[in-house]
């Protein structure tokens, strides 16, 4: 007794999205926001638009941009890591002394960073799962530890010497087709990410524990695993960030120049489109916002603008951008915006 | 006899019979959906109106905008006959009109009186919170509308079930003068007993001259209790008819626009090879429970809410632990406590609670209908699109969601499309034992003799299945064995024969344990004053 | 490339045109060094340079970006005041690489390692401003000297290093502040070090729980890295109850310092090393200038005056309190 | 809301409650470690336990104490304030400057800080709702423009000096029946935000809103307005902490002593049982948190510890308290914990 009426009731097949729907609002306002920027500035300054310029911008911006990629990951999965910035400095320390302490091998340096790394994550993702501890709290908590620990470890003091060494000469400074290696590395990274969690079921079942944990359990996926094994991911991706810092500066830091890259990192992701309940964002969007973020840091210190003004300018452009956005989106104003 | 929910102010006296709020010409698209296109119609005072419709046909999207809840996007509202635009729930509950959604509401960390009287809540000078007069309220109006024994004034909001979570949203509706009342679906988590005390105080409501709307895919209660029937289809107003003279059969025609044949088509194709074997099984929930099911059988779990039946489902499911005793899937014992091993041994459970323990709302229809056959679907891990995207439209055509694509969120459906999404996955996965926990909660008539017609298919290939329902017709037109639970255990088994409406209810109430006895009671749960934070409130210790 | 480039001569051109200059500051936020920034945008004012100054915060990795980009706005010259002088030999590789002349200020670095203290000479980079070892020396000193003319028992007094552990140049400063009081109080007073976070809330919070740690002891002695470290302790001890004779705080900056010389009532601020940032900033661009106008080559090492005062003499020598 | 549902299956409901318990299992965690600190630290040093010591803890936690507590205020109705440090740094620098112009009024500074961290809580409140911004995008954009402009309006210097007035060091270092005036201040603030959030409808509204928006507005709580008020009380006990920051240092301090103040508010919100997702959390647990928090770092610091270790042992010690809350609570191991 199929029906008459069957073919009304029926589903459409799914229709071709124009190649600028698939981008979705989010990055689409992202995109604007940022033609607007390097137009601003490219008018403003002859220089800003420059190819050397902008190696300069992503150069600037890959460690932040690894961190906020992983970020990304995490917080899609419904978690948060608010401890990647000391963790990058614990990789920091250790690649330089392990490098050091092996007679200047990088290989040794850049193989203790990341296995330290490993245990780091890990011991974040067990003391969530299985300590049941809120995840902003232990990775808070671990901001303090992990920083402590970097400090410890380097007795507080930059550590070792890297740059009579090839490999982290070319980490630091090497450039491949012109671009530099560490931008490769970003991009190298946050593909494989990408690659993760749009297209294969691991990244699917990321996005169902973020979107309703229940149901993922009932749907059979193992929660605990997938959310250890991201808080891993984490640990070694903020390991290469580590290592990276360690060939820009030449030596290990133990907190200079990772402190404070938990909130860029988080500040990406969620201009990046991700909801900080978990279940939505991409990486995509996320790379976006850190070149956003990167091209208004560069242009407000090309046009010389006093570091005071700065802060103003990039609280109140990251406000405008989402007033913009979510006004594109037409939300009806009630109660707190996801 | 006082006026339900409120003691003061008491509800208006009964009006001459003209419409208190009506529609006229409403059209509301969200996007490129359009969910009503042009309805007008009127709702008298001292009637009890129906709303009758498909899943999606545009009824609760029709409540949302009486309610304030949702703008329209053309015509307008008459209150009283007067032009009246309602911009939020709050307006229009001062105007009086109330609605007992289709998705109960509930705020989890706070007590059952507050959350009723939320947005109300009795105060003494200086805006502090009365709660002497809050438990007084409470306790009184659950005494007066018989819910005292089902629910406890106590209970945190995040304790209920969803029985209790609707009994909620009911006790809300009716504090404060209400005029319009809207009920969507109330009955499709509630058990007899309680849908009995319901429909006494809907009676009640009518006879004090209040508007009902009443939204229900049951076409019993819809005889019982409705005056007239309004009947919505693709979003615009089909006809309306006089509940006294209309039939069944007039209102199906104008829902789905043709007759519908039998609802039950069952045939008896149960072999004997027993698919689930459970012996002896104690969780937190139930005890000693045994239980077999075989191939091509229809198992139903009968019970009173509260029974357990979900609990033992989501044992069997792997996610409740298991004290004691074995479950063996297809001769081979079943690893518990684990939801995946279930899953890969091949049991599937379509949980009850769609929204909580389901769907992923902010996701697709595609990717909430391949959640559990992505691991079939990939190759070296890479989903594959092409074969992704037919299984989803294959099971989303043949449950007949309604909807523009399968790309389009879930959270955008109507309640009864969400459900079919839920049952679309696992029938996609294709288990050796299916395990429906109401499979039809809020899904119209013509969904649910395609869902009757699904079960049955499955049966014929060999699926066991096992049917956890609280609607007693369906549990008898589709068992071909009926297991009743009361209290977390088994209490007695019935054949296709055996089994009749009165069989089950006396094995529901076997040892004349009211299933409510065991509820907690008001002495031994939380202080509703000190739940809310962890703080110590003086005096909290009663 | 590997960046293994030889690199380029490090020659620098002089400039024709208008010359562009970028000053890259630690802490840009710093009273401090808020005051070395103005100093040298009158300066560079004055002699009609474009100049732009960037703040690092306490960032290495930032540094190393800011150089750059400020060779990609094509700056001909450089001057840093690096966050931690482990980044100095990139920053100077930077610089090379692009020739572009480079002077750092205040805080030395090194072309070929990670840490000044054991480079040679002629592999420091050119240097204007304070040295650190020499501040500390001075507050030291000083405190040596209030010390012995307020006669204290050395059983009952203690003196306080209180500075933020993990910044260098902190821990050099106050390193040397210890060294001179014991070389110059010819008696053996204990020292407490205080880890504080540099800020005088954080300061006084620490210093005051080291003080209730202490119950015996009657005169205290306060030095640290900056003047928030001296004044966060000169607080606590005065809410402990220490009257002024009993303490002897010196500070290093004296813009917070001369807040309590202001008041007019007695404090335990007893000196402060007056090191005026603006005259840095102003002699580094200048000496900048010479290098890319003229070709004047750059002096190894150039100092800024440095001046020890106190509530007597504190408005005379120039200390603008705001 | 989700949760709820999932969360009555995964745990038993409490049925018995003794009189202790309805301390909740997570004050009696936070009391016993707050026990197992004092008796610690006080075995090791006399003087620790002293009524002087015990007031320069007091007084230490004061301005944290009053930034959590209202944070907490902000988190049990969902939201969240990341920008609280910088609200109080322009609150200081404007209260001394305002002081300074006034002519050494002590009340037209206070005020106008008052004033001033008014109009900011506003427009946090009036950005996030009607602006649509999520809340943490929001602070964390106002961490960097108050920030901003308190260094824009201070020219990035100490500001004034205040201690040859009466009024503010009365308030910095007066004291009442014993106590300083500034403990005084947060007690009558956390009595005043306790009465305000347990006994009054406005507090269970507040709650309501945290718990379920949607109920919350079908209920027909006005949640745009009670949203905006939360974060102008933010704003205004933001001005009070930066008011005592000003009588506590002297002068006004645009950035030191305020940064870094928004994770240690958050982290004593959360660690007294506030939960992020909104609906839960009282002014009694976050006050121990407070506490222990202070009582901790003051004893690390009279035992003469490291900095570098400090940080690891307030890291670990974070972790290791709510470990053994959780433990308490025996909630089942799955998922991330709430
Ligand atoms: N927020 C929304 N966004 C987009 N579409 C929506 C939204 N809410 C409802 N719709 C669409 O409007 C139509 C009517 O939905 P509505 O919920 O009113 O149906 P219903 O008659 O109540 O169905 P059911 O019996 O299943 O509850 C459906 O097609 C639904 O997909
Ligand atoms: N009011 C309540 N408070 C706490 N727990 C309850 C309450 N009601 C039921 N339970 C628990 O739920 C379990 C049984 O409920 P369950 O939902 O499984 O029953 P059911 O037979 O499936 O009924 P329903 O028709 O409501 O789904 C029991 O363990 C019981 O302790
Ligand atoms: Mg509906
Ligand atoms: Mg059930």
């Amino acid at each position: 007794m199929t029906t008459a009426t069957a073919d009304r009731r029926a589903t459409k097949p799914a229709r071709k999205r124009s190649p600028l729907a698939s981008l979705g609002g989010q990055n689409l306002s992202l995109i604007g926001a940022l033609v607007l920027v390097l137009g601003l500035f490219g008018v403003l300054n002859d220089n800003y638009l420059s190819v050397s310029n902008m190696q300069v911008i992503a150069e600037a911006a890959t460690i932040t941009g690894l961190l906020a990629v992983v970020q990304t990951a995490v917080i899609i999965c419904g978690g948060l890591d608010i401890s990647v910035g000391s963790q990058a400095g614990v990789a920091s320390v250790v690649s330089a002394m392990a490098f050091t302490t092996a007679g200047s091998n990088a290989l040794a340096g850049i193989a203790a960073a990341v296995g330290v790394g490993l245990l780091v994550g890990i011991l974040n993702g067990v003391i969530i799962v299985y300590g049941r501890v809120n995840p902003t709290i232990a990775t808070l908590a671990g901001l303090a530890a992990y920083k402590g620990l970097a400090q410890l470890i380097s007795d507080g003091r930059a550590q070792g010497y890297v740059l009579n060494n090839d490999i982290f000469v070319f980490l630091g400074r090497g450039k491949i087709a012109g671009l530099p290696v560490m931008v490769w590395i970003l991009i190298v990274v946050a593909l494989a990410v990408h690659l993760l969690l749009k297209y294969t079921d691991i990244g699917r079942n990321v996005y169902a524990i973020g979107g309703n944990d229940t149901a993922a359990r009932l749907a059979g996926i193992n929660i605990n695993k997938y959310l250890v094994a991201v808080y891993a991911l984490i640990g070694v991706v903020a390991a290469v960030a580590g290592i990276l810092l360690t060939a820009r500066t030449g030596s290990g830091q133990p907190t200079s120049g990772s402190e404070g890259l938990e909130l860029k990192a988080i500040t990406a992701a969620a201009l990046g489109g991700a909801a900080l309940k978990g279940g939505k964002g991409g990486i995509g969007g996320t790379l976006l916002a850190v070149a956003l973020l990167g091209c208004l840091e560069n242009g407000l210190t090309v046009q010389g603008i006093n570091a005071f003004w700065q802060n103003v300018a990039q609280g109140a452009l990251l406000v405008v951008a989402v007033v913009i956005q979510q006004r594109r989106n037409g939300e009806r104003r009630i109660g707190l915006p996801a | 006899m006082t006026s339900p929910g409120t003691e003061s102010p008491a509800l208006p006296p009964p009006t001459a019979a003209g419409p208190v709020i009506a529609i006229e010409g409403i059209v509301k698209r969200f996007g490129a959906v359009q969910a009503l296109g042009g309805v007008s119609l009127e709702f008298p005072a001292g009637q009890v109106t129906a709303l009758m419709g498909e899943n999606g046909a545009g009824k609760s999207t029709l409540l949302k905008i009486l309610t304030g809840d949702h703008q329209p996007t053309e015509g307008h509202l008459l209150v009283d006959g007067r032009r009246t635009a309602l911009a939020s729930p709050a307006e229009a509950r001062a105007t009086g009109i109330r609605i007992i959604p289709q998705e109960p509401e509930i705020i989890p960390h706070v007590s059952v009186a507050e959350n009723v009287y939320a947005g109300s809540l009795p105060r003494k000078a200086g805006r502090r919170l009365d709660r002497a007069e809050l438990d007084r309220r409470i306790t009184a109006d659950l005494q007066r509308l018989g819910f005292d024994k089902v629910i406890s004034p106590g209970l945190l909001g995040s304790d209920l079930t969803p029985a209790q979570r609707q009994i909620v949203e009911i006790l809300r509706a009716l504090t404060g003068n209400a005029r319009v009342i809207a009920f969507d679906e109330p009955t499709s988590s509630l058990s007899d007993t309680e849908v009995d005390a319901l429909f006494a105080l809907i009676n009640n409501l009518r006879d004090q001259g209040i508007a009902v709307i009443y939204v229900s895919h049951r076409m019993k209660e819809i005889f019982q209790l409705a005056d007239r029937i309004a009947v919505l289809r693709d979003g615009t107003l089909a006809g309306v008819l006089d509940a006294a003279s209309a039939h069944e059969a007039d209102v199906v025609r104008l829902m789905v626009g043709r007759d519908l044949s039998t609802l039950f088509t069952r045939q008896d194709v149960a072999t004997d090879r027993v698919v689930l074997d459970v012996r002896g099984v104690t969780t937190d929930a139930v005890r000693d429970i045994d239980l077999t099911v075989r191939a091509g059988e229809v198992v139903a779990l009968a019970g009173l809410i509260g029974a357990g039946r979900s609990e033992l489902a989501l044992a069997l499911a792997g996610d409740q632990p298991v004290h004691s005793g074995t479950i063996t899937l297809d001769g081979r014992p079943l690893r518990t406590g684990r939801p995946g091993a279930a899953i890969a041994a091949g049991i599937g459970l379509a949980p009850e609670e769609r929204k909580a323990q389901a769907l992923l709302l902010h996701r697709t229809i595609r990717d909430n209908t391949t959640l559990v056959v992505l691991e079939r679907l990939r190759r070296l891990r890479f989903v594959r699109r092409g074969a992704e995207r037919e299984v989803a439209q294959e099971y989303t055509d043949r449950l007949r969601v309604r909807t523009p694509s399968i790309e389009h969120e879930v959270r955008k459906l109507s309640g009864g499309n969400q459900q079919k999404v839920v049952l679309a996955r696992w029938l996609a996965r294709k288990p050796k034992l299916l395990i429906l926990d109401e499979p039809t909660r809020g899904i119209d008539i013509g969904a649910k003799i395609e869902i009757y017609q699904i079960i049955a298919d499955l049966a014929k290939e060999g699926v066991a299945l096992l049917v956890i329902s609280s609607e007693l017709p369906e549990v008898l037109g589709l068992a071909d064995r009926v297991v009743v639970m009361q209290n977390g255990r088994i209490t007695g088994e019935l054949d296709r024969a055996e089994a009749t409406e009165e069989a089950i209810l006396h094995l529901a109430m076997a040892d004349d344990l009211s299933p409510t006895t065991r509820r907690p009671t008001p002495g031994s749960t939380p202080d509703p004053t000190t739940d809310t934070t962890a703080d110590t409130a003086p005096g909290a210790s009663s | 490339s590997t960046g293994q480039e030889p690199a380029g001569s490090g020659d620098v051109a002089k400039v024709d045109g208008k010359i562009s200059m970028t000053y890259l500051q630690k802490q840009g936020d710093q009273e401090y060094f808020v005051g070395e920034a103005a100093g040298a945008k009158a300066k560079a004012a004055e002699l009609g340079v474009d100049l732009k100054v960037v703040n690092l915060g306490t960032d290495a990795n930032k540094t190393v970006s800011e150089a750059k980009s400020a060779i990609a706005q094509k700056s001909n010259g450089l001057i840093v005041v690096v966050p931690d002088p482990a980044v100095g030999p990139q920053v100077v590789q930077t610089a090379k690489d692009a020739k572009v002349a480079l002077l750092t200020s205040d805080d030395q670095i090194c072309t070929t390692g990670p840490d000044p203290a054991v480079c040679t000479s002629d592999t420091l980079v050119p240097r204007i401003g304070f040295s650190g070892e020499q501040m500390g020396g001075e507050v030291g000193k000083r405190a040596a000297e209030e010390f012995k003319k307020a006669g204290w028992n050395p059983a009952e007094t203690r003196t306080i290093s209180a500075w933020k552990q993990d910044v260098t140049v902190c821990t050099d400063r106050v390193k040397a502040a210890k060294n001179a009081f014991f070389a110059g109080a010819g008696a053996n007073v204990q020292n407490i070090d205080v880890a504080t976070d540099n800020t005088p809330t954080g300061a006084q919070d620490k210093i005051a729980a080291t003080v209730t740690a202490n119950a015996g002891v009657k005169h205290w002695v306060v030095w640290g890295c900056n003047d928030e470290n001296v004044q966060g302790g000169v607080t606590a001890l005065e809410n402990a109850g220490f009257k002024a004779d009993d303490v002897i705080g010196v500070g290093l900056g004296a813009y917070l310092a001369c807040k309590n010389w202001n008041s007019g009532k007695p404090s335990g601020m007893k000196a402060a090393l007056f090191i005026n940032g603006s005259d840095v900033g102003a002699l580094a661009v200048q000496t900048m200038y010479d290098k890319l106008k003229n070709g004047k080559d750059f002096p190894k090492e150039a100092f800024a005056p440095t001046k020890m005062v106190d509530a007597s003499n504190w408005k005379a020598s120039g200390v603008s309190c705001s």
